[in-house]
Parts: structure tokens; C-alpha cells; sequence
């Protein structure tokens, strides 16, 4: 990982999605906080460790896994996060954009104000996938509504705090946030906001990771864009081992049961009524079918 | 939606900006005023981030988590005054040394927390908006969201500033401040011990700097990632700078730079601001500190002895 | 009392490192791993092989060329912490002309050359800001720091993006632009005997030439050296472009012959390099020890991790720990 | 000595103090009654204001003890020493100049850390003052003061010190900076002091001035006390300093001057106004005047050669090449001529290190060179306490100085300027110089020679000018009282 497997987003993912594996019986390891440049030597060291299967996780090992891969025997590498096929190598990538489309259908429900907002990490467009789905899941049900939009870091809790304040103070009531671990200071504003003003309340959503428990605003989480690490690492593993291993990219979205929208269970029956509920199902089936797509 | 909420939420977001870089600054200020530069401030602020994070989240009181940081980053502002002040070692380069030792250590501690599951502040247990614990005030008009729907780190920045300009104006202590780093051969002459001295300011500039990192964690956000202070110590050294090492010129400096960094929030929101790379959004603080540096020009020297070791051989 | 002044000094930092690592064995021992272990991993991991060797020195030759970057321009008075930034602006610039350029074996060092002008550009900023209006080279030189990340962060997902990935990286360096490797399994390239190469000739610039005396004799007294008559800004600016200049082409050497390719948040060897030159005590030569123990700290921590499951920030633990005996040991003096 | 009652004011007894090894202050007894003015005098470096600040609590003797009136002082504390009533001026200003004189009376002589009253500060420091017969105002920023007045602050402070009842009032050399006309009025004034009962203990090495004040002298040698009591006849009190009778100086030039070096033409700015002069060939001209009436601008015009300043005997290069060619002595010997940390061989070579034979024209070092030359040097100018490996941070004052005059004046230039070249060393090292210098220009240098001290600068000048106010003025005769008269300002007679 690139990250540390305790950051409490992206790489901790990872971690958990190998610690599901393990619990199958299936041996791990995990080296983290690696950089781009020494990206390639860790791969061959693994390699060399005689690991069968080396999950890079995330698109900057694209480039060293593919230069590794060229000269491996018996050890496969998927890099996943990674979206571009490449020689001798397995990418995966995950659409969250279908998912996110799914929230768009809540925060269009829910929204009083009509104004949204998201906020990402970075500007690139796995990201601004993310907010096209959002947006467009918000326009099919309420075609009047906005959805601002801010990019800040993936690190610094301090600004994305004070970014969604900044959104809060613009009347925006839904905010969903794509900034991995940095997102607790968005729930942060969140949680502040709606105890000193709980007649009008803002609701978030969580991306990539599962944050409908998260401790800050979990009570205002309405749902969560998930990405099923251990389903997508479980289909690369299952590949490795039973011989239907196949460069090329895999693609994990809404249909392959990775990249879903999880509701926040605590609130399903209450803010989540049966009909937005219903809405939120038909809403995937269209994607899933092909007959809504994001823009 | 009025213009009214708009420009309160700018000035909340920059006194909310400006409170940790104010206090860290006082602090930063008097060891200046002393003649101790210290770039390892970042690097203290990290310190004191993580350890008020880490005791309020392992004993859910907050007061013990400001405790802890201002312990955490005096013992390291110890450091530095060992080996810049008592083995006159060069400051800027003793200040990188801290920083490296606050990475490294708040890295691998975090790790420890993280093992011991102890990533999140136990539910309440941070330091709450609205100080006075009366809301109402929070609703005046201008001083509201300017001092009272804050943290209590604001108010306690804003007296610190009072009674740091009264210490400057009025006390021996101001005045002995300020001779230890202009001239430390004339106080050295009078008897005044130089180096107790700047062990004591820079001491100070430490505890300063761990509440503002304990701001920044438990009050600010309840959170902690590493490396969250995000360079806001280098900014707090320009702005002392700016501010011409004066209590007043770092209070409007502060707000400056809160504004620029609240701004920077609102305009990113903009419809036209996508056309703009949002990294550059990002480096705008940056950029109106340095532009800000460079157009108050070198009108003012600093203290005459900043930075240099004492005694001098 | 000769043989106590020249031999000492050399081997401070040699003690500091050994005592920086003897506090983190001994913290690890206290928390339960067998010191010999954890030895024998980092050992295996660092000189295990020639492929390891190889490796090991890859990874010290970033950190050799901000190293005698940072310690040109400390050296003479001029306290240059921008290498950071610089670092990435010769990365990213480098990355642009291997990206622009039709590839042939020119490619990796004409990006050299223009990696180390960006980086010279950057600090030639930093000190025009110092020089004409009087914002210190220290604050301005880190400001700039974040402000370079934020371009090539910028330029990354702008004009150098990778077209065929919505990830935000830059496209990669074409194979046959590429600074080939000397081994096989490694990215050691030429750049390594080529730093090694630099602390040389840094080392005889400043022991056997005028110019070397004289960017010493500034660090040391400037107000003397101007009435020496030398030229003390035009040899501060010298030492700044220079310093730049190396920190640049330290970057612009990683992506052509190690990434290939620059990511939003790319690594900068800035800071580890001001850390390489201080624990160097400003020795070109020394630097080249110091950039083997935080290389060496680096792997060895990987190592440790993977195989013993500690956590490698300890590594920069180390570093910090070790900087700060050297400084403590009193080596670099504080400027008159 | 004294009578048994009552005890001596001060009584100082077995005090020994050793830097590094080296015997500052060897086993020192002496004893001053109440209410007298008491020389201390010893050469530079004999231990006086090791021993002054030991009285002071700022040093802490290795044994020995201090009494005032009879009661032990505890060693190290400067809060003590001011309880018992000491009062000192040192030898170098002690006073932040960006501050009051209020603030930094209070800083000097207050204590404690807190809350502080300005105006009855104030109060006490006119009253203090006028009973000197001074006036002093409170208000003044150090920066804007004279030196004269600078030294009253001073003095003033280290009474307010004392608390009002001040015992002793240490002065260590508080007339090196004066005028004639300002220690003139000093004079009064301690003499007031001590018939209020205050000792007063004086450090100077102008023999007249403890002619006119002390009836009794303390007279230290390398850390020892030499003799004690009633003040000798001056033949014997520089021969208890020195060992020897002082070297007689007067070493003007014999042969007439030739053609012009130097020539400064209606120099302008920086405070001065219309400064025209010439220095030739075969003599020194020395400027006197006292400190701050122009001599750091019309020095810094020479040598960043401002376009009145020309040199006609000197290489027609660049700015750089003139300074090369240029004997330079700068008034700060530590930080405008040596790199202290480096070498002496370095040192040495500095200014000459791209020259043949020291470089090759690439620039690359003849490091052999160097050597042979620093040892050549080394032994040629007498340089004691260091070889050419060692740092010149190393060696005394002294001998620094006799390192900057070797690099400066081996290579014959044709043009020397020399500031203040003699300050801080005693009497024989300072002939020494004075004696370089008259060789020099006996070799056909034009010498310029910007002097504090009127004695040492007659005693080499071939012609004096006199800077005041930033104007100069030749001086129409070389004697003495009309030299120090325009040096503050009286007209041309
Ligand atoms: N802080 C110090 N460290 C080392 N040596 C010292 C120190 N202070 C004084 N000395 C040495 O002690 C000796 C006595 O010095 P001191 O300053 O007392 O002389 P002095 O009689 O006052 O001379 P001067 O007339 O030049 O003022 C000298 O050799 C001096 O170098
Ligand atoms: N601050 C100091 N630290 C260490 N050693 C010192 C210090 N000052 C002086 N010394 C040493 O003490 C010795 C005497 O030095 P000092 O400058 O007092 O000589 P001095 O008696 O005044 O001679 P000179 O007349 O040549 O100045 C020298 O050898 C010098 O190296
Ligand atoms: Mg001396
Ligand atoms: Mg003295």
C-alpha cells in the first residue's frame, strides 16, 4: 500500500480486504507507506519472497508493477485502483460513479435547500466520476438541484473541516465527501453543525470506505459508496490460484457487487423511508441494466 | 442566501484559521524577541497534535490531552534548546533536526495508538464549539461568530496576545526579552543569565506551539492524521515575520492569513473556479504569504542577535 | 593534539549514527524483538547480495545528490532549505522534456541538464526574494517548498497527465528515453557513479580550489572575505544555483532512470537531503556514508515491516535522533 | 595595612580564577578603605577586569574571597554584589541601543521580572544624575546618544544599582572612549562620589588621568598584584606594569614625500561634507578625531571606492584588484580580517589565494605554498602561540593582530590604511605596530592611519588631520592641546 494500513481509508481498506482472505485460509503479507520509487523493489522482493500473488494497491505501482511484471516467473501482480490494461499484468478498477449515482438519488430526496455539495481530495477523474454520478442521481429526482464542488487533500483534516463549513455556510445540506481518512473532519463539521442546529439538519454520505458507523456524524451518514476490497481481492485471488488468471483489467462497479451503496442501517425506516429506499434499488437495477448512465 | 451569513462564515473559517497560527506565534514571537530562531515549530506542533490526541483519546478528558501536548512539545522544545542553545549548535539547522523527530515519532506512535485501536476521541470527549456554553452569544452579530462560536483556544489566544503586549510594554521581563536578543553582551554585563533566558522563551515557544497543535486535533477537528499539521508552523514563522515581531502586526498577520485560507474555501465553490487547477487554490496562502513577505519589504530589522548562538565563541 | 583535532571530528558521526540506531534496538528489545533478528534482517535486506548492494545504493543516490546540494550552499552561508521544492521542480521539468523530446539516448541527460536548471531556477526565487526584498532565504525557500509540490501536483493532472488513466499521473517515460539500469533487477544507473562522482569533485572544488576556498572562507566570515575582496554575493548566488542546480538534478536522475513517471504526490528527497549533509558535517565526502545510513535506514525499515511486522517510521526516528547528536556533538556552529 | 576598625570597604583576599589552564587571576589580596578613588592598572590582559568582574559576582573565583565592610560576598551572584552596594561600569558599553536610557536602567539595575514604574524610574535617574551635576534625559533612545553621555547612563545606572547607598563603584577603563573635555568632567564627579563615601575603583591606561584621580593603586602583572598602595611617580608605575621603561616612540618620516596614492576629492554623504585630501608616497597621514564624527563613512567610501576617492599609484583594475593591492587594517580585527575558525596558514594567504604562486591561473591551490609561506611569515612578524595548522581563534589578541599586519604589509603595497590598529594591545605590541607602520612608509608606502589615540598617533603622523563633524581639517601645528581642541570642534586658532 501507499499509505499507511492504519489511515483509516484506502490502505486500511486494503488491509481489511486481505484480513477477510487470511481468515479464508489464505496466506498474507502487507508492506506499507511505499513509495513510487521504491515501488519496483519492493515488488521484486515479495516476488522473491515467493508470494504467488502481489496485490499493489493503488494506481501510482501501475507503472512498476507493469516494468516488474515483464521479468517475473510464478508470481502474479494486480494493481488495483489502476484502470489502463497493461502487459502481463492484472488491473483493477472500480467504478464508484454507479454508487455514488445511488446517493445522489438520497441527497435529491432529501435535500431541502436543493443545494449539495462534494468535496474531493484530489480533481482527477475517478473523483469527478464520483461527483457526475452524484449529480446526476440528484437531477433525476429533483431536476432543480446544484451540486457545488471542492477538491482539498486527502490528508488534512483541518481543511476539509473547514471546507464543508464554508458549504454548510452556503445552505448546503447534503455533502459528500471523497477525500479517504480525511474525511473525519468533514463529519467533524457535520456533527458540530447539526448539535447547535438540530431544527435544520445537513446529511453526508461516505465514499470508498464504509462510514456509517463513523463516530463523529454517523447519526447523519445516510449512506455509504463501498468498495468491497475483499470481493475484488477475492476475485483476483481466485483467479491466481485456479488458473483463469488473465491480464487485463477487471473491472469491479455496481454490477460485480464491489463498488455498492450500503444505507446506513440505523437509519433505514426513519429519514430512509420505504419509498426512497425503493427508489435507491430501482435506481441500481437501471444502472446495472445499462439503461441510466452516467454522463 | 444572504451575503450576511456568507461574510459570518468567512470570518468564523479565518479566526478559526488564524487561532492555532496565533498561538503558536506568541510563542514563536518571544523566542524571537529573544534572539532563537526556531523552525522546528512545525515539528512541536505535530508533537503537541498528536499527544493531546492521544491522551484525551486514551483517558476521554481533553484538559489531560492539553496537558500532554504541551508536555510533549516542551520536552522536544528541550531538544532544541540543548543542542542549539547549550551546545550552540546553528538554530535552523537544529530546528530541521525537530522536525525530522517529530515526524518520525508521531509516525511511529500513531502506530502504536492505531494498534491499541485508539484512532477516534471517545464520543464527546473533545473540546466543544461555543466556549461560554451559551449559544446565544454565538448569535451576536460580528463579535459572534468572531470570538464566540469558537473554541476556547481563541479567547485564550486573544489574551495570551494582551497579556504578551503587556509583558512587552510594561514588565521587566518584556524588557529583558527583548535585550537578550538584541545586545546579550549588555544583559550578560547586568548579570541576566542569556541562556536561562532563551531556554525559558523557548520553552515558552514550545508550550505555545503544543496547544496550538492540541487545537488543531482536539478542538478543531477530534481527529489526528499524521503529518495534519500540513506546514501551518512555517506559515506561523512567516507571519512573526510579517508581523515585524510585534503582538499587534501577528494579530492582524493571523487574520490575514485566515482570511486568505477561508477565502481560498469559499472561492473554490465558485462556478468559474474549476477552469483554475485547484492546487493552485491551495497554494494561495502560500503564494500571499510570500508576496505578502516580499512586498513588506526588509523596512524592519529583526532582533539584532536572531539566531545567533550565545556566548558567540 | 593534530591527530586529536583531524581524526575526532570524522568519526562523531559515525558514533551519533551507531548511538541513534542503539536507542531504536534497544527501544525494540524493550518491546520484546531479539535485537540479533532484527540486525540480521536489515543486513540480509541491505548487503544480502549483490542485487541488495545494488539496491542499497540506488536508493543513497537521491539522497547523495540533495545531500551535497544542501551542504554547497551551507557551506557558504547560504541556508538553502528549499532543496525540497527544488528537488520536484527538477523532477517535473525533467519529466517534461523526456515526455516532449523524441526519445534516443541523449534524452535522460539533456532532462538532467534541464532539471538542474529548474531546480537552480527555483532557488535563484528563493534568494532574489532574499537578496532585493529582504524575505529571509530560510522562510521563503519553504514556502516555496509547498508551493512547488502544488505545481507539479497542478502539472501532473494538467498538461503532463497520463491520458489513458483517470489516476492522476503523468505519462511515462518512453522506454528508449530511459536512463538504463547498470543491474539488472535495479534502477541503479549512472546517476550513482555519478554522485559519487560530484562529492568528489565537490570535495576537491573545496579543498583545492580558489573558488572552494572562498565559498568557505563566506560561510565562515563574510564581512572578512568581502574585505579580502571576494565577491560575496556573486559567490552566495553561485552557491545558491548550485544548490539548486543539484537538488534539481537529483530529481530530474530519479524520474528518468528510477520512477519513469511522476504521481500528484510525488517524493521529494529534500529534507532527508539537508539531514544527509548535517550528519556528513558538510563533508562532501562524509555525505556519502550518510546517504548509505538513511538508505540504509529506509530499506532496513521496509525490511523490518514486512518481515517482522515493526513499524518503519522508526527509521525516521533514527535519522532525527542521529542529526541531532551530530548537531549536539558541536559540529556546524551556529553563524557569527 | 589598615586599621583594624573599622574593616576596609573591600577587602579581596587569595582570589585566583584560571581559563583553560592559563592563570588569569593568581592569588590576589588587596584592600580599599571608604570613600577614596583607587587605581587599578596592569597591562592589557594583566587580569583587571577578570578581577573587576569577579567583585561584581559575574565571574566566580576559583578560591579566595570578597568582603564589603567586613562581610563575606557570595561568589557568582550580581544580585548579591548589588545588594552589598556594588555598582559597575564595564569596559565595553552595556546598554541596549534601540531602548531608553529609562529602559535600560531598569533592565541593568532593576530586578525581578515584573510590573515596572517608568516614571518613578525616571525621577531617580535625574535626581541621581543632578546630584553629579549632569543632566540626563530619561527619554532619550541610546542610539541618539554621544558616547560622553552614553558613559553618564552608565554610571548613572550602576549607582541606581546600588540602591542609592552604592559602596563601590567599579569603572573599568570608563575613559577610553572620552574626550579630553568629557573625561574633564568626569573627573569632578567621582571625586564627589567618594567624598560621599563611595569607593570608587579606576582601570585606565592613561597614567595622567590616575595622576589626577588616585592617591592609592593596585598595580597587577600576569594575574599577580605587583604592588599596592600609595600611587609611585610614573617611571615606576610603568615600570611595575611593563617590567621595562616603555618604548620611546617618534618615528617620522626622514625623506619627503612622493607622488600621490590616494586622493579623496569633495567627498560627500554618509554624513560627510566636502572631504578632500591626498595621501603620498613616503608618508602617514593621520586622521584623529574622536569616534563617530565620520570615520566609518569616509572608510567605507576608500574602500567601496566611491567615485570621489581615487588612487592614481594603484592598478588602474576593478574594485577588487585595488583592495588586494590595498594594506588593509581594519578596525575589527575578528570579524572584518580573520576567519577565526580557519587556519593562520589560510588566514595568511586570504586575499593573495588566486594569486601566483598560491594558485595556478585555473585557480586551482598550491597548497605547498601556502605553508612555506604562512611559517615564513609566522616567524618574520614574531607570531607567538600557534603554528600554520592552527586556528586563529586560538591565538591571543595580540598576536591576531601581528597575523592581520603580516598579511597586510609583506607584500609592500603602496597604499596602507590602517584603523584603530592598536586597539587592545599593550604598550610593547603596540609599538610593534606603530613600528611596521613607520618601516612601511620609510619603504615608500603612503600610509593613511585612522587613529583613536592622539599619543600613538603623533608619535608616527607626518601630517594630522582632524575629522569633526564630518568635515576634516588639517591640523596647523602637531601640538597636542590644538589637535584635541579641534578634535571637539573649536575653530581654527
Ligand atoms: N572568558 C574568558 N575566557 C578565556 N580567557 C579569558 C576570559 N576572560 C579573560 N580571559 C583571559 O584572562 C586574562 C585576563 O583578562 P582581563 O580581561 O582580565 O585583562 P585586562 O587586564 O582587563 O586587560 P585589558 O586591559 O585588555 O582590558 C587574559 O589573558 C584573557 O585572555
Ligand atoms: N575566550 C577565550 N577562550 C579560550 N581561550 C582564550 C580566550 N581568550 C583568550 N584565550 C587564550 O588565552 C591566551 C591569552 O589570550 P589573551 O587574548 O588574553 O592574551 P593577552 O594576554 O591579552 O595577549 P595580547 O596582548 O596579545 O592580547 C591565548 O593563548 C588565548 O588562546
Ligand atoms: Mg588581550
Ligand atoms: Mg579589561
Amino acid at each position: 500500500t501507499a499509505g499507511s494500513i492504519n489511515d483509516g481509508g484506502w490502505s486500511q481498506l486494503a488491509k481489511e480486504g486481505l484480513d477477510k482472505l487470511k481468515a479464508g485460509g489464505v496466506k498474507t503479507t502487507v508492506i506499507q507507506k511505499v513509495g513510487a520509487d521504491a515501488a519496483a523493489t519492493e515488488l521484486r522482493d515479495l516476488a522473491a519472497d515467493g508470494w504467488s500473488l502481489i496485490i499493489a494497491h493503488g494506481y501510482e505501482f501501475l507503472n512498476p508493477a507493469t516494468e516488474v511484471a515483464k521479468t517475473l516467473k510464478g508470481t502474479r501482480i494486480a494493481v488495483s485502483g489502476a484502470d489502463v490494461e497493461r502487459p502481463g499484468i492484472v488491473t483493477i478498477d472500480f467504478d464508484v460513479s454507479q454508487a455514488s449515482y445511488q446517493l445522489g438519488v438520497i441527497a435529491g430526496r432529501l435535500t431541502k435547500s436543493g443545494k449539495l455539495g462534494f468535496i474531493g481530495g484530489g480533481a482527477f477523474p475517478s473523483v469527478k466520476a464520483c461527483y457526475r454520478g452524484f449529480l446526476a442521481g440528484a437531477k433525476s429526482v429533483r431536476a432543480d438541484a446544484t451540486v457545488a464542488e471542492a477538491y482539498t487533500s486527502w490528508d488534512q483534516v483541518t481543511q476539509n473541516k473547514a471546507q464543508a463549513e464554508a458549504f454548510i455556510a452556503q445552505g448546503i445540506d447534503q455533502i459528500y465527501p471523497d477525500v479517504d481518512a480525511a474525511a473525519k473532519g468533514i463529519y467533524e463539521a457535520v456533527a458540530e453543525r447539526n448539535t447547535a442546529k438540530p431544527d435544520a439538519l445537513v446529511w453526508t454520505y461516505g465514499c470508498v470506505g464504509d462510514a456509517n458507523a463513523n463516530p463523529a456524524a454517523g447519526k447523519w451518514t445516510l449512506a455509504s459508496a463501498v468498495i468491497r476490497l475483499d470481493n475484488a481481492f477475492a476475485h483476483v485471488a481466485k483467479s491466481a490460484s485456479d488458473g483463469t488468471w488473465k491480464p487485463g483489467v477487471v473491472r469491479e462497479n455496481l454490477a460485480s457487487g464491489t463498488c455498492v451503496a450500503v444505507l446506513n442501517p440505523t437509519l433505514v425506516g426513519g429519514v430512509l423511508t420505504p419509498a426512497i429506499q425503493a427508489e435507491v434499488e430501482a435506481a441500481g437495477k437501471q444502472l446495472v441494466a445499462g439503461t441510466i448512465t452516467i454522463p | 442566501m444572504s451575503a450576511g451569513i456568507l461574510v459570518d462564515a468567512l470570518l468564523t473559517g479565518a479566526v478559526a484559521a488564524a487561532t492555532p497560527l496565533l498561538v503558536a506565534g506568541l510563542g514563536e514571537l518571544a523566542a524571537e524577541r529573544a534572539g532563537v530562531l526556531n523552525i522546528g515549530i512545525e515539528g512541536l506542533m505535530l508533537a503537541g497534535c498528536f499527544a493531546a490526541f492521544a491522551v484525551t483519546a486514551a483517558t476521554g478528558n481533553p484538559w489531560l490531552g492539553l496537558g500532554a501536548a504541551v508536555l510533549a512539545a516542551m520536552a522536544l522544545g528541550g531538544v532544541f534548546a540543548v543542542v542549539s542553545l547549550t551546545c550552540r549548535a546553528d538554530q535552523i539547522v537544529a530546528g530541521m533536526a525537530v522536525n525530522l523527530l517529530a515526524v518520525g515519532g508521531t509516525g511511529a506512535a500513531w502506530r502504536i495508538l492505531q494498534d491499541r485501536g485508539l484512532t477516534d476521541l471517545p464520543a464527546g470527549s473533545g473540546f466543544t464549539r461555543g466556549w461560554t456554553g451559551i449559544p446565544a452569544l454565538g448569535e451576536l452579530p460580528v463579535v459572534g461568530p468572531l470570538l464566540f462560536d469558537q473554541y476556547g483556544m481563541t479567547a485564550f489566544a486573544l489574551v495570551l496576545a494582551g497579556v504578551l503586549a503587556l509583558v512587552r510594554r510594561r514588565t521587566r521581563l518584556g524588557l529583558v526579552l527583548h535585550g537578550v536578543g538584541q545586545d546579550p553582551h549588555a544583559l550578560a554585563a547586568s548579570g541576566v543569565r542569556v541562556l536561562g533566558v532563551r531556554w525559558g522563551a523557548v520553552l515558552f515557544a514550545a508550550a505555545c506551539a503544543g496547544l496550538a497543535g492540541a487545537y488543531l486535533s482536539t478542538m478543531r477537528t477530534h481527529a489526528f492524521v499524521p503529518l495534519m499539521t500540513g506546514g501551518t508552523g512555517f506559515v506561523v514563522l512567516a507571519l512573526v515575520m510579517f508581523g515585524r515581531w510585534s503582538v499587534g502586526g501577528l494579530v492582524v498577520g493571523c487574520l490575514l492569513f485566515g482570511l486568505a485560507e477561508s477565502a481560498q474555501q469559499g472561492l473554490q465553490s465558485l462556478p468559474g473556479a474549476r477552469v483554475v487547477p485547484h492546487q493552485l487554490f491551495q497554494a494561495l496562502p502560500y503564494l500571499v504569504a510570500l508576496i505578502a513577505l516580499a512586498l513588506a519589504g526588509r523596512s524592519a530589522p529583526g532582533p539584532a542577535a536572531l539566531g545567533r548562538p550565545w556566548p558567540e565563541r | 593534539m593534530i591527530a586529536a583535532r583531524t581524526v575526532w571530528p570524522a568519526l562523531i558521526p559515525f558514533a551519533a549514527a551507531v548511538a541513534a540506531l542503539g536507542l531504536i534496538l534497544a527501544g525494540l528489545t524493550l518491546v520484546g524483538y531479539a535485537p540479533g533478528e532484527v540486525l540480521a534482517t536489515a543486513w540480509r535486506g541491505l548487503a544480502g547480495s549483490p542485487l541488495r548492494l545494488g539496491i542499497w545504493a540506488q536508493e543513497a543516490t537521491p539522497l547523495l545528490l540533495t545531500g551535497l546540494a544542501a551542504g554547497l550552499a551551507f557551506r557558504c552561508g547560504v541556508l538553502n532549505v528549499g532543496t525540497e521544492g527544488q528537488y520536484l521542480m527538477g523532477a517535473v521539468t525533467a519529466l517534461a522534456v523526456l515526455l516532449a523530446l523524441p526519445p534516443s539516448v541523449l534524452s535522460p541527460w539533456l532532462a538532467a541538464l534541464a532539471g538542474a536548471g529548474a531546480g537552480a531556477l527555483w532557488c535563484a526565487l528563493a534568494y532574489g526574494l532574499d537578496r532585493w526584498r529582504g524575505v529571509p532565504l530560510v522562510l521563503s525557500a519553504i514556502l516555496l517548498n509547498v508551493v512547488a509540490a502544488r505545481v507539479l501536483g497542478a502539472l501532473v493532472e494538467g498538461p503532463l497527465h497520463d491520458p489513458t488513466t483517470a489516476a492522476p499521473q503523468s505519462a511515462l517515460v518512453p522506454e528508449a528515453a530511459r536512463l538504463g539500469a547498470l543491474l539488472p533487477g535495479t534502477a541503479l544507473t549512472l546517476a550513482a557513479p555519478l554522485a559519487v562522482a560530484l562529492a568528489v569533485a565537490s570535495w576537491l572544488v573545496q579543498r583545492q580550489t580558489a573558488l572552494g576556498f572562498e565559498f568557505t572562507v563566506i560561510g565562515l566570515n563574510p564581512v572578512a572575505g568581502d574585505l579580502a575582496g571576494i565577491p560575496v554575493e556573486s559567490r552566495r548566488r553561485l552557491a545558491a544555483l548550485g544548490s539548486g542546480a543539484l537538488a534539481g538534478l537529483a530529481g530530474a536522475f530519479q524520474v528518468a532512470g528510477v520512477t519513469w513517471f511522476l504521481s500528484g504526490d510525488a517524493q521529494s528527497y529534500g529534507y532527508a537531503g539537508i539531514a544527509v549533509a548535517l550528519l556528513g558535517r558538510l563533508h562532501p565526502l562524509g555525505m556519502i556514508p550518510a546517504a548509505l545510513f538513511f538508505a540504509g535506514l529506509d530499506i532496513s525499515g521496509r525490511q523490518w515491516e514486512r518481515r517482522l511486522g515493526i513499524p518503519h517510521d522508526l527509521g525516521d526516528v533514527a535519522k532525527g535522533a542521529a542529526v541531532a547528536l551530530v548537531l549536539a556533538a558541536g559540529f556546524f556552529r551556529g553563524r557569527r | 595595612m589598615n586599621g583594624p576598625v573599622p574593616p576596609p570597604r573591600i577587602a579581596v583576599a587569595g582570589v585566583s580564577k584560571s581559563y583553560a589552564g592559563i592563570p588569569a587571576l593568581d592569588g590576589v589580596d588587596f584592600q580599599v578603605p571608604a570613600g577614596v578613588v583607587h587605581g587599578i592598572l596592569g597591562e592589557n590582559g594583566a587580569g583587571k577586569s577578570t578581577l573587576m568582574k569577579i567583585l561584581y559576582g559575574l565571574v566566580r573565583p576559583e578560591s579566595g574571597y570578597v568582603r564589603v565592610d567586613g562581610v563575606d560576598l557570595p561568589g557568582g551572584s550580581p544580585a548579591a554584589a548589588a545588594r552589598a552596594g556594588i555598582g559597575m561600569v564595564h569596559q565595553h558599553f552595556a546598554l541596549v541601543d534601540d531602548l531608553t536610557v529609562v529602559d535600560n536602567c531598569i533592565l541593568g539595575a532593576g530586578r525581578g521580572l515584573g510590573l515596572v514604574d517608568r516614571a518613578a524610574w525616571a525621577a531617580r535617574i535625574r535626581q541621581f544624575a543632578g546630584r553629579l551635576q549632569w543632566t540626563i534625559d530619561p527619554q532619550a533612545r541610546i542610539a541618539d546618544l554621544g558616547v560622553g553621555q552614553r558613559q553618564r547612563v552608565e554610571i548613572v545606572k550602576a549607582l541606581l544599582a546600588g540602591g542609592g547607598q552604592t559602596r563601590v563603584l567599579i569603572l573599568d577603563e570608563p575613559t577610553a572612549v572620552l574626550t579630553p573635555q568629557e573625561v574633564d568632567e568626569l573627573i569632578p564627579a567621582l571625586e564627589a562620589l567618594a567624598a560621599g563615601g563611595t569607593t570608587v575603583l579606576f582601570i585606565s591606561h592613561k597614567l595622567h588621568e590616575v595622576e589626577r584621580l588616585c592617591p592609592t593603586v593596585t598595580i597587577l602583572r600576569r594575574g599577580r598584584v605587583v604592588y599596592d598602595g600609595p600611587r609611585p611617580e610614573r617611571d615606576a608605575m610603568t615600570r611595575l606594569m611593563v617590567g621595562e621603561v616603555p618604548p620611546v616612540l617618534g618615528l617620522h618620516a626622514t625623506a619627503s614625500p612622493g607622488e600621490s596614492r590616494l586622493e579623496v576629492r569633495n567627498l560627500e554623504g554618509g554624513g560627510l561634507h566636502d572631504l578632500s585630501f591626498t595621501v603620498r608616497a613616503g608618508e602617514v597621514v593621520a586622521v584623529a578625531g574622536v569616534d563617530g564624527n565620520g570615520q566609518e563613512p569616509l572608510i567605507r567610501a576608500i574602500l567601496r571606492d566611491a567615485r570621489a576617492v581615487t588612487t592614481p599609484g594603484l592598478a588602474p583594475e576593478d574594485r577588487l584588484g585595488g583592495i588586494r593591492r590595498l594594506g588593509l587594517i581594519p578596525d575589527d580585527r575578528q570579524h572584518e580580517a580573520l576567519v577565526l575558525p580557519l587556519s593562520l596558514r589560510d588566514n595568511l594567504v586570504l586575499k593573495e589565494h588566486r594569486r601566483f604562486p598560491f594558485a595556478t591561473s585555473w585557480g586551482w591551490l598550491r597548497l605547498g605554498r601556502w605553508r612555506a609561506h604562512a611559517v615564513d611569515l609566522l616567524t618574520r612578524y614574531g607570531v607567538r602561540g600557534g603554528g600554520p595548522d592552527t586556528p586563529a581563534q586560538d591565538l591571543s589578541g595580540g598576536n591576531q593582530q601581528k597575523v592581520v599586519i603580516a598579511r597586510e604589509l609583506h607584500r609592500n603595497p603602496g597604499l596602507i590604511i590602517a584603523v584603530n590598529p592598536t586597539r587592545g594591545l599593550d604598550l610593547a605590541a603596540s609599538a610593534d605596530v606603530l613600528r611596521a607602520l613607520a618601516a612601511a612608509r620609510d619603504a615608500g608606502a603612503a600610509v593613511l592611519l585612522i587613529h583613536h589615540d592622539l599619543e600613538e598617533l603623533l608619535a608616527v603622523a607626518d601630517r594630522v588631520l582632524v575629522l569633526f563633524g564630518g568635515r576634516i581639517r588639517e591640523a596647523p601645528s602637531r601640538e597636542r592641546s590644538a589637535i584635541a581642541g579641534l578634535m571637539l570642534g573649536s575653530p581654527t586658532p
